[in-house]
Parts: structure tokens; sequence; C-alpha cells
């Protein structure tokens, strides 16, 4: 059963320069009860497209186009007030580690039994102190550190606060933004563990975003790679890792460092994306693609199917379908 | 642990070095807050070596880094360079120490000064080292942008921090670095602010300078494999202790080291590898 | 540090800096032109007096001899004699420091819940039409010269309307008799209204533009998006994570702001002749009355530093932040 | 120190700067004042009845309301106030903008120096600064009037001054203390440089735009305590200025007679803080990089 459906999807932020289109028709589906990855690096719209799901863009950003249905509704077009019925109860969202998420005023406990109360105002005392000692059990922190002020709490400790706030209301759906980043790695696996084993027992709906694609594939079965405000290549893990089409993705793959891949390393020439500003009208990543050709200059690029669940976003079919470079 | 070797040709030794902070003192504290940021590590870079110091936030990498370049004192033990100790350099020896190691800092946005055009700040060391007339220094700048890939240097000259990228910034600041050619260049953790496709590329370049110029590095990183892909040997540091010390190779292969075998356990990657 | 220990530290802080301006001020005396002599003992006085006096404080030793009486009769609380009042001016100042004490902490934490309130209302609606005129309004009473401003009142309010008194703290008539306390009361407050305003008013638009600014600055931080993530009230945003947050640093300032307001306190007695500290102050310097100048002034350098103390324990107390 | 960034910089603040309403505001009040001010110099050469300090009218003894000799009308020994207002619109200037810039120098120098070198001398110079800092200024500047008789305007204005550092070099030292550790500062103390130029040539710029705040909010100050003093009878008494105005009707008993003589010298004072403190917020507002990202991103 899909839980989400995104259409066509465009955001752009008003900025003194003009238009910044920071996000471009956009589709995607989620699952009851699955993970999603975005994976993308500075820039690419991954932040905008969470926040949208939140219903908590910035002041100066505006949904140009297109739809989000969540549970039978469209998410576009929910009013404040609604919004707010929706927000931690239905979704809710695990925020950047390297955030200053929590109140430094307010005791951490605080801090959760707000979430509850505004959405389940009818709980009593000893039922909202079962679900905080659940909550904080789930997490892994000990209860008797439930009333510390968050400075009393190392970075770890934090995170997982932030991931208890989240599953106050036992939400449908989860957004996760970058929620290791900035954490030393033995923390980072901690929290990736936490979030894997969250999910599995509670089975909720979730999206995580990260620029770190072996994080976001520890965690997902499914990936959307972004670039420049568009979804370039999505498909299952398998899928992306193991026969990557986009050139994009085979950047972003052979960029990447890890202990097992050293002589798959591929040195990219690219520059940074272009200017999202102006209407590019062609392939974003034609400047920094190793096949592009002459349409990929002139073209819209547009989605080629390689199986059931992969696809890539290309000028080239071709090339997309046939294996090329080192593969 | 660190043997040394007399065969060996080591540019920068630190013997029994300790490194203790104290925050803000308070009066009527009952202890004084001290935090030991370095506990006594030995540590040998052999001349021409890219060495990889690898360890988390707050273990005493960057804390190191900056004893080698004399950012900072120890408070204990010695550091020496070409078999000199640099705790006691003073005026013209010390002028002389800053022209041969230098520093590559994390932040590409907060490394270069955003008064200063891209000019002015590659060709600060050379000004306060007093090297060459104006005319030969404006060459060896507009030489060594291209070096660093910012090429043709003329365009890049006259422009200032704001107008360039994230990896473009961390190009001007390995060119301050290199253009007084120093024998020794700290780079700590230049890349971890920037994205993967634009890191690599800079692990390409500092390869290439080390080729080109010789020079010793040591390479600040929290990412074992960046360490491994860049650095001949690695040291593994946590909580102020040297812990491990190796090839790159062994370390990976072989750690000794419970915490270096769980560092490895936790590093990120995909067993799909292609 | 523990909490004892911190107050402790602070007192002592207090009492030092306390003890230079005491020290800076000695130095001030004897350094100014003319006969220190003069300066302390009046010279309407009987020789038998005046050698009574000059024993007194010594000013017959040699100089840090005379320090150190002057350390000691302030210690015990012995200013000498007002050349005016010809009393000992301990006596009078005690007096005035009541009605000081009255008009400056209610017009001070009037003004700050106000300004808290409206400068928390105003960031809220940033941009809007309310808070361009109340950020407008605020920047004019910050602005506004205190006197003139006073003036103005004293004469639409007081004069024209014949709403206020024109001065003094107590009608004439209440002065002796035997009119019941609160009668009493009433009067000094209808004697308060407009000194109270004036101050009021001048220090609303401090803390407003104080508050707002701190209010929006809070509002760019991540636990506000967090706190809207959890689909809380926008009442609840506001007030328990905005504003807590926003108006500590308020409090901070108002004690630094404090030089500031007892500038106009002084001037604001002075036109309503209020009969406080900073009226009895310029009424000391233009007479030349030293011992009683000097008192005034080492009694407002010493509130000034009680007052930022309070502030301080009291930041700590309120913030979960700072540890002892 | 003043490249192309700095300017190209400037230029572009100057550009957010006059769009703000609160900016444009202030600079028109402030032109305004300067013609006043210019415009002093001139006035007492039509006559020596406009001198605004020994002008008097022979055919006035008592105070009059406007007429056309005497545009805002005379004080009560027949001198014309509009000439005063003139006058006094110099003084502020004179005032306020020396007062503020003296100390604006030792502030930043303070600040700079204290930040920087961190330790025994930092601590000194803060705690200095926090002492003078608690203290009224007003109240100071009575006592020594006290102490040492009149003053004449220059000594008023150094002992504003001398009170009024303390705040920037706080802000200042606070600015230095986050820079100091900036890898731009440490790659140059790598490089070799010495301490002077780290702070001359890399601290300096980036703390002057801050500095330049400061000063307006400095100059404001300023021209109240300055106007404070001579309303209460403490001025300088061989200058005419507003603060000496308002004294004058006050003293004179015509205040609640003349409101020709009571109200326009305090709205002048009133205009012109509220015109420089507008200038500082404007100036504020394009400084504040969280502000201006709020535009951009």
């Amino acid at each position: 059963m899909t839980l989400l459906s995104v259409k066509n999807l465009s955001i752009g932020y008003k900025t003194k320069k003009g238009l910044l289109k920071a996000v471009d028709n956009i589709s995607f589906d989620l699952e009851k009860g699955l993970p999603l990855g975005f994976v993308g690096e500075s820039g690419c719209g991954k932040t905008t497209i969470g926040m949208a799901l939140m219903g908590l863009l910035p002041e100066n950003a505006v949904i140009l186009e297109g739809s989000i249905q969540f549970q039978g509704e469209d998410l576009v077009r929910l009013t404040e007030k609604q919004w707010r019925k929706v927000r931690g109860a239905k979704i809710a969202m695990i925020f950047q580690a390297a955030m200053n998420a929590l109140n430094p005023v307010h005791r951490v406990d605080e801090q959760i039994k707000e979430a509850i109360i505004t959405h389940q105002p009818d709980m009593s005392d000893a039922d909202l102190s079962d679900r905080l000692n659940a909550l904080f059990d789930l997490v892994d922190i000990p209860v008797a550190r439930m009333k510390d002020y968050p400075h009393e709490y190392s970075g770890g400790m934090k995170q997982r606060v932030i991931i208890a706030m989240a599953l106050a209301c036992d939400p449908d759906l989860i957004i996760a933004d970058e929620p290791t980043t900035a954490l030393d790695v033995i923390v980072q696996d901690q929290i990736l563990k936490e979030i894997r084993k969250v999910q599995q027992k509670i089975r909720t709906g979730l999206i995580f975003i990260s620029h770190d694609i072996a994080v976001v594939a520890s965690v997902c079965d499914r990936i959307c790679v972004m670039y420049a405000g568009q979804i370039v290549e999505t498909g299952t893990k398998k899928e992306v890792f193991t026969s990557p089409r986009h050139p994009y993705t085979l950047s972003l793959l052979g960029s990447y460092l890890s202990l097992d891949n050293l002589d798959d390393i591929v040195i990219p020439d690219m520059q940074e994306p272009p200017d999202l500003l102006s209407d590019i009208g062609s392939c974003r990543f034609a400047d920094n693609c190793r096949v592009c050709s002459e349409t990929c200059k002139k073209e819209e690029p547009g989605w080629v199917q390689i199986s059931a669940t992969h696809k890539a976003f290309c000028c080239e079919p071709q090339i997309i379908r046939g294996s090329h470079g080192k593969n | 642990m660190a043997k040394t070797d007399p065969k060996k040709n080591f540019l920068v030794e630190i013997k029994g070095v300790t490194k203790t902070y104290f925050p803000r003192k308070q009066f009527f504290a009952r202890h004084q807050n001290k935090v030991l940021a370095l506990n006594g590590i030995d540590l040998c870079i052999e001349t021409g070596e890219i060495f990889g110091l690898v360890g988390q936030s707050g273990s005493g990498k960057t804390t190191t880094g900056r004893l080698l370049v004399r950012l900072e004192h120890p408070t204990a033990g010695h550091i020496l360079f070409n078999k000199v100790p640099i705790s006691g350099l003073k005026g013209p020896e010390l002028k002389k120490f800053r022209s041969r190691a230098q520093m590559i800092f994390q932040d590409p946005y907060q490394s270069l000064n955003p008064h200063l055009s891209i000019a002015e700040t590659v060709m600060e060391p050379l000004v306060v080292q007093k090297i060459g007339t104006p005319e030969t220094r404006s060459e060896k700048v507009i030489h060594t942008l291209e070096t660093v890939g910012l090429s043709p240097g003329k365009a890049f000259y006259n422009r200032y921090p704001h107008q360039l990228s994230g990896g473009q910034r961390q190009r001007v600041a390995i060119a301050r670095a290199v253009v007084v050619e120093p024998e020794f260049i700290v780079a700590d953790e230049p890349t971890s602010m920037l994205d993967a496709t634009i890191a690599i590329q800079l692990f390409k370049l500092l390869r290439e300078i080390k080729e080109t110029f010789g020079m010793t590095f040591l390479f600040i990183t929290h990412n074992l494999a960046a360490a491994r892909y860049l650095c001949d040997r690695i040291a593994v540091i946590h909580e102020g202790h040297i812990v491990e010390i190796n090839t790159a190779e062994k370390i990976i292969r072989n750690p000794e080291h419970p915490y270096t075998k769980k560092l490895i356990k936790v590093q990120p990657g995909f067993k799909y590898g292609r | 540090m523990t909490k004892p220990g911190y107050i402790l530290v602070k007192l002592v802080e207090v009492a030092v800096i306390f003890f230079i301006i005491l020290t800076a001020l000695f130095f001030l005396f004897r350094l100014s032109p003319g006969d220190p002599m003069s300066k302390m003992v009046d010279p309407m006085l009987t020789p038998e007096d005046m050698a009574h006096l000059i024993e007194q404080m010594g000013l017959d030793r040699p100089l840090w001899e005379q320090y150190l009486i002057y350390v000691k009769n302030f210690l015990t609380g012995s200013f000498g004699f007002s050349f005016h009042y010809g009393e000992p001016v301990s006596h009078i100042i005690v007096d005035k420091l009541k009605w000081t004490i009255l008009l400056f902490t209610t017009s001070t934490v009037l003004a700050a819940f106000a300004g808290i309130f409206l400068g928390k209302i105003a960031a809220w609606h940033k941009g809007s039409h309310l808070d361009n005129v109340m950020s407008i309004s605020a920047l004019v009473c910050y602005t506004l010269f205190i006197p003139w401003f006073a003036l103005l009142l004293l004469w639409i309010l007081g004069f024209k309307l014949g709403l206020f008194p024109l001065g003094g703290v107590l009608s004439p008539q209440l002065w002796v008799g035997n009119a019941s306390l609160l009668v009493r009361i009433l009067d000094v407050l209808h004697h308060l209204m407009l000194p109270l305003m004036t101050l009021f008013i001048i220090n609303l638009g401090s803390y407003l533009l104080l508050m707002r600014s701190s209010m929006l600055s809070v509002l760019r931080e991540d636990y506000i998006i967090t706190a809207r993530a959890k689909g809380l009230s926008e009442k609840v945003i506001r007030n328990k994570h905005a504003a807590q947050n926003a108006a500590l640093p308020v409090i901070t300032s108002v004690g630094l702001s404090l030089a500031f307001s007892i500038n106009g306190g002084a001037l604001t007695e002075q036109i309503f002749t209020w009969p406080g500290i900073g009226k009895e102050l310029i009424f000391a310097v233009s007479n030349n009355d030293y011992p009683l100048a000097q008192a005034c002034f080492l009694l407002i350098a010493l509130v000034v530093l009680v007052a930022n103390l309070i502030v301080d324990l009291l930041y700590a107390w309120l913030d979960p932040r700072i540890t002892y | 120190m003043l490249n192309k960034y700095s300017l190209q910089r400037f230029y572009k603040g100057w550009q957010i700067f006059i769009e703000n309403p609160l900016g444009k505001t202030g600079v028109i009040i402030l032109v305004v004042f300067m013609f006043m001010a210019i415009a002093s110099f001139f006035v007492p050469l039509i006559g020596p009845m406009y001198d605004p300090m020994t002008g008097i009218d022979p055919d006035i003894r008592v105070s009059t309301g406007p007429s056309l000799t005497h545009w805002l009308g005379t004080d009560n020994v027949g001198r014309d106030l509009f000439a005063q207002l003139l006058e006094g619109a110099k003084v502020a200037f004179i005032v306020g903008l020396s007062a503020a810039f003296i100390s604006i120098v030792i502030g930043t120098l303070v600040g700079m120096v204290a930040g920087y070198t961190g330790g025994l001398l930092d601590a000194f110079l803060m705690r200095t600064a926090d002492i003078i800092m608690v203290l009224p200024s007003l109240v100071i500047l009575l006592i020594l009037a006290s102490l040492f008789g009149q003053f004449n305007i220059w000594i008023i204005v150094f002992i504003i001054a001398i009170m009024r550092w303390p705040a920037v070099s706080r802000v200042i030292r606070s600015q230095t203390l986050s820079l100091k550790h900036r890898p731009f500062i440490e790659a140059s103390r790598v490089a070799g440089a010495s301490h002077l130029r780290i702070i001359f040539r890399h601290i300096m710029p980036n703390v002057l735009p801050l500095a330049f705040l400061y000063m307006t909010f400095r100059v404001t100050a300023a021209i109240l305590v300055e106007a404070a003093l001579s309303f209460l009878g403490f001025g300088d008494p061989s200058q005419v200025s507003w603060g000496m105005m308002l004294q004058w009707v006050w003293k004179s008993g015509h205040m609640f007679q003349a409101p020709y003589w009571l109200i326009p010298p305090g709205m002048c004072i009133s205009l012109l803080t509220l015109a420089f403190y507008l200038l500082g917020r404007a100036m504020d507002e394009v400084l504040d990089p969280r502000l201006r990202k709020e535009g951009q991103a």
C-alpha cells in the first residue's frame, strides 16, 4: 500500500537575484512501513524535500507545482491549522545531529512530553509516564537521565532523544535529515543501528536523507540519487550499487572512499552544480558528464526504465541501457 | 612504540609530548578543570612520506597538528624538526621555520580572509618571509595558482573568496601553503567540509603536489578510508594516546589494537562493491 | 562551583569594584583645585565645630591616614555634615533613598515586563503594521530627550489639564494633620504618576527593542523548527520556546542599561522635584555641598552595583546552562 | 586596509542601507540638521542681533513669540531662538561626532588588543571596562563638575568619550576573540606574520564595520549626555546648545508660557538622536549576516 505519493513537485526560493528552483519536478512513491533513501551533495534539494514533507519550508519558499498525497490528503493544500494535526502525530522528523534541535532551557522529558500532550490531550499522567519510559527504553537512554537539561547530554544521547521525540506519537512517516552527520563514526554506527532497529520494530515509513551514500544504503533498500534539484536515478540498493546507470551516480560511487573499494576509485572531473537561478532546460549534469553529447546540452532528459524498480534520468537511452564507462 | 630507527631519515620527531588545556578557571572551583588533549605521544614522520593521523573528534589529532606548526606549545615533551627542537626557536630562526612548515585548515569558508583578494592571500607568506621582489612574487603566485588547478591563474588573481566555491577556496588555501615551497605541510581534515566528488579531486591534488615538490605531509582525518587512500603510514589516535602505528595496508588488514578494530568495523561502506 | 560559592565570588567582586570607586573618589577630591579642607568642612561653622570635624575626619593628618579614616568613616556610615542642611549626611540620604527606590524599581520592573511582553508580540508579527508601529514608537521613546519629554508631560498633563500635581511627593495639606495612611498613600501615588510615566516610557522603548531583537534571533534557532515539527500550537511555540529563551538576555541588559536609567532617573527627579538621591545629588553639586554630593554619588554607585549583582544572580538562577 | 573588496562591500551595504526605510529616514533627518549646522555659520553675519549668544534685539525686553524678524521668537532677554537653534545643531554635531569618534578609537584599539593578547592584560582591560560601564556617565560628569568647576566643551567631550568606550571594546573584543582562532588568522601566523600585521591587516578590516555601527550609537549617547548636562546648568557657559536653551526656558520660568521656546530645542535633540539611532539600526541590518541570509537562501 502506498503511504506517500509525491507527484511533479517543484519548489522554489524567492531570492534577491530571482527564483531559485531548488526542487524541480520530482515524483516518487513510498510504501507503507518501508524506508526510502535520498542521497545527494550540497545544494541538491534533498533537505528542501524533507522540509516540504513536514510543511516547514522557510517563508521565502514556494511550492510551484505538484502534489504530495499522504493518507488520502494532498499535503500541499493543507492550511497551517491542518498541518499542526499532521506534524508530530502522523509525520515526524529526526533532525540533523549538528543542529541545535533541543531547547536549552527546558528539561529533556518535558520536550518529549509536550509532543505527546499536544496530540493526545486526554492521556492520563500514568499513561504518559509509561509512554515516556517506553520511549527512553526504546532509544536506550537510562530513564534516570530523563530530567536532565540538553547540555548535560553527549552528542549521541541528544541524537537518541531527537529520535525518541520523533517517535513520541507513533507517526506513520518519519523523515530523517542527515541524522548522523557530524557524529563520530562509532556513534554514527550506533545511531544507524538504532534507526534500523526502531524502523523495523514499529514498521513506520521512513525517508532517510544523507550526503553519504553508504550511510543511506545501510538503512534503506530503495535509494533516490539527487543532483541539482532533480532525482537522476532511483532503484533498489542492489541495483544502484551493482549497476549504476546515471553518470552522476557513477561519479558519486567512484569518488566514495571506503575500506573495500580502493581499486574502484574513479576521480571525476567535476565542478560545482549549475546555478539553479536560471531555467536550464537541458540536462543539468551535462557540463560535468563524461559521456555528454550534443543532445544533452539542448534537450530535457527523460526517464529511462531499466527494470521494474530501476530507472535513470538521461538524454541518451542507449548509453544508459548499455553499460558505459568502466563497466 | 615508535622505535627510532637510525637508518631512517625523520623530518619530524615527536617525543613524549603531552598537551593539557585549562579551560576558563573558576575561582572557587573544587577541581581545576583540565583537559588532557595529548598524553605522552611519540611519533616520527619520515622525509617524503604522507603520514596519516586518524582519530575521532576530541582525540587530540588536531592538537598534534597545531603543535607541529607551533600554533601551540606542548605542556611536556619535545618536537624536533630536522633534528632541531622547535620550541626553542626565536626571531629569525622561527621565521625560517615558518617558511618550512605550513598548514592547511579544515573549513574553506573560514580559512580565507574575506577582505583580501586571492593574490593578496597567496602572496602573504612571500611578503612576510621577504621572498622575491613584487614582480617575481606575482609571477610565483600565478604559477602556484595554476599548480593547484586554478588556471588560468590570472583569472583568479584578482578575485575575492566570496566569488569562489568551497573546492576552489580550499585550492587557494593549498596554494598559500605551498607557495613558499615548505618541506612539511600539516593538512587538517582539508576535505571534511566538501562534497565527496570534490574531496577526491583534492586528494589527487595533494598527491600531485607531494610528487612535484617532494614534500612531507601530515594528513589529519577522522576517515580511515581516506587515510588509507592517501597515506603511506597511519597512526590511530584515541583519547590522547597513539594506539597503533603501521603502514596503511597493515593497519587495515591486520589491526592489532581493539580500538582500531572497532573503527574498521563501523566504517561505512558498501558490501556490494562493483 | 557551588551556589553559595558563586554568590560569594559575586559579592567579593562587587565589594572590590566598590572599593576601587571609593578610592578613586577620595583621590579626586584631593586632586581637585582648592583646599580639601574647605570641601569637607562647612566654612560657616564655628571654629570649635570646625576643629571637631577636622579631628573627626583626620584632615590634619597625613594623606594615607586621611584615606584610612575616610574608609573607616564610610564603613561606619558617617559621611560628614551637609553644608546646606547642617545635619549628618547619613540622615538626609537615608530619607531620600526610599523615594528613589520607589520610583526606580516600579518604573524598571513595569517597563521590563511591558517591554518583554510587547517585544514578544512585535517580533512574532515581524514586518506587520503592528510590528512597525510598535518598533517605531519604541525607537522614538528610546531616543526622546528625557528632560524635554518630562517638561512636556508636566506642561500638558500637569499644567494645562491639571491631572497631576506639578511636583513633590506629598500635597502640602497632608504634611501635617491626621489624614489616614490610605489617603497619604494615594496622594503619593498621584504624585508618582508623572515621573513614573516618564521613566516607564523611556525604559519601555529600550526593553521592547531588546526583546524584539532577542526574540527574532531565537526564532531563527533550530529548536523552534523542532517545536513546529512536533505540531505544537503557535502560542506554545511563542511563549514556551521562543519568549522564555529570548527574555534571558534582556534580563542581563537590564543590569547593563542601569547606568543609562540612572541618568534618566536623576533628570526626572530633578524636573518633578521628586525628593530622591538623584535630585539631591544635583542640588548638592549646584550648591557646592561636597559631603552631600560625595555621599549621593557613592550611594548611587552602590545601588548600581547591587542591582547588577541581583541581575547576575537572577540570570544564573533562570538559565539552566549556567553552572556555578 | 581599504581595498577593492571593502569598497565593493561598502557600496553594496550602502545600497541595502538606503533601500531600508529606517536608514533612509535617518539620512534625511541628518541632512536637514547638517544644513542647520552649516547655516549657523552664516546667520550671525546678517546682523549682530542674530548672534546666538550675545545678539540682543534692542526692541525686545521679554520673550516674544514667532514673528517675521524672529522666526521662532526670542528668549526673555531678546535673543533670537532660531539662531540659537542653528547654533545648537552645530554644537550637537561637534559633541556627538567627536566624542563618538574618540570612544570608538579607544574602544576598538583596546578591544582588539585585549582580545588578541588575552591573559592578564585582557583581564585587566576588561575589568576596567566593567567598572566604567556600570557608572552612570551623567552622574560622573556632575561630580567632576562640582569638584573642578564648569568645563569647556572639549573637556566634556573627552569625559563622555572616556565614559563610553567600554561597551565598544567589549563588542570588538568578542569579535576579535572569534576571529583570533579563525583559520585565516592562524594561517597568517603559520606563514610568520607579526602580531601587528595580523591585528591591522587581518583583524581590523573585519571589526571596522562593527566599530562604525557602534559609533552611531555612541553619537546618540554623547548628544544626550551633553544636552542633559547643559540642561542641568553644568554645560560650557560660553556655548549655546539645545540643552542650554532648555535650561534657560526652564530656569527663567517660561516653560508653561512659551511653547515656541520649550518645544523646538528638545524636539531637535530627540530627532537628531533618533536619526543617528535609525542609521545604526539600518546598518545593523546591513551587517547582520543572518538577516542578510534570509533574503538569499
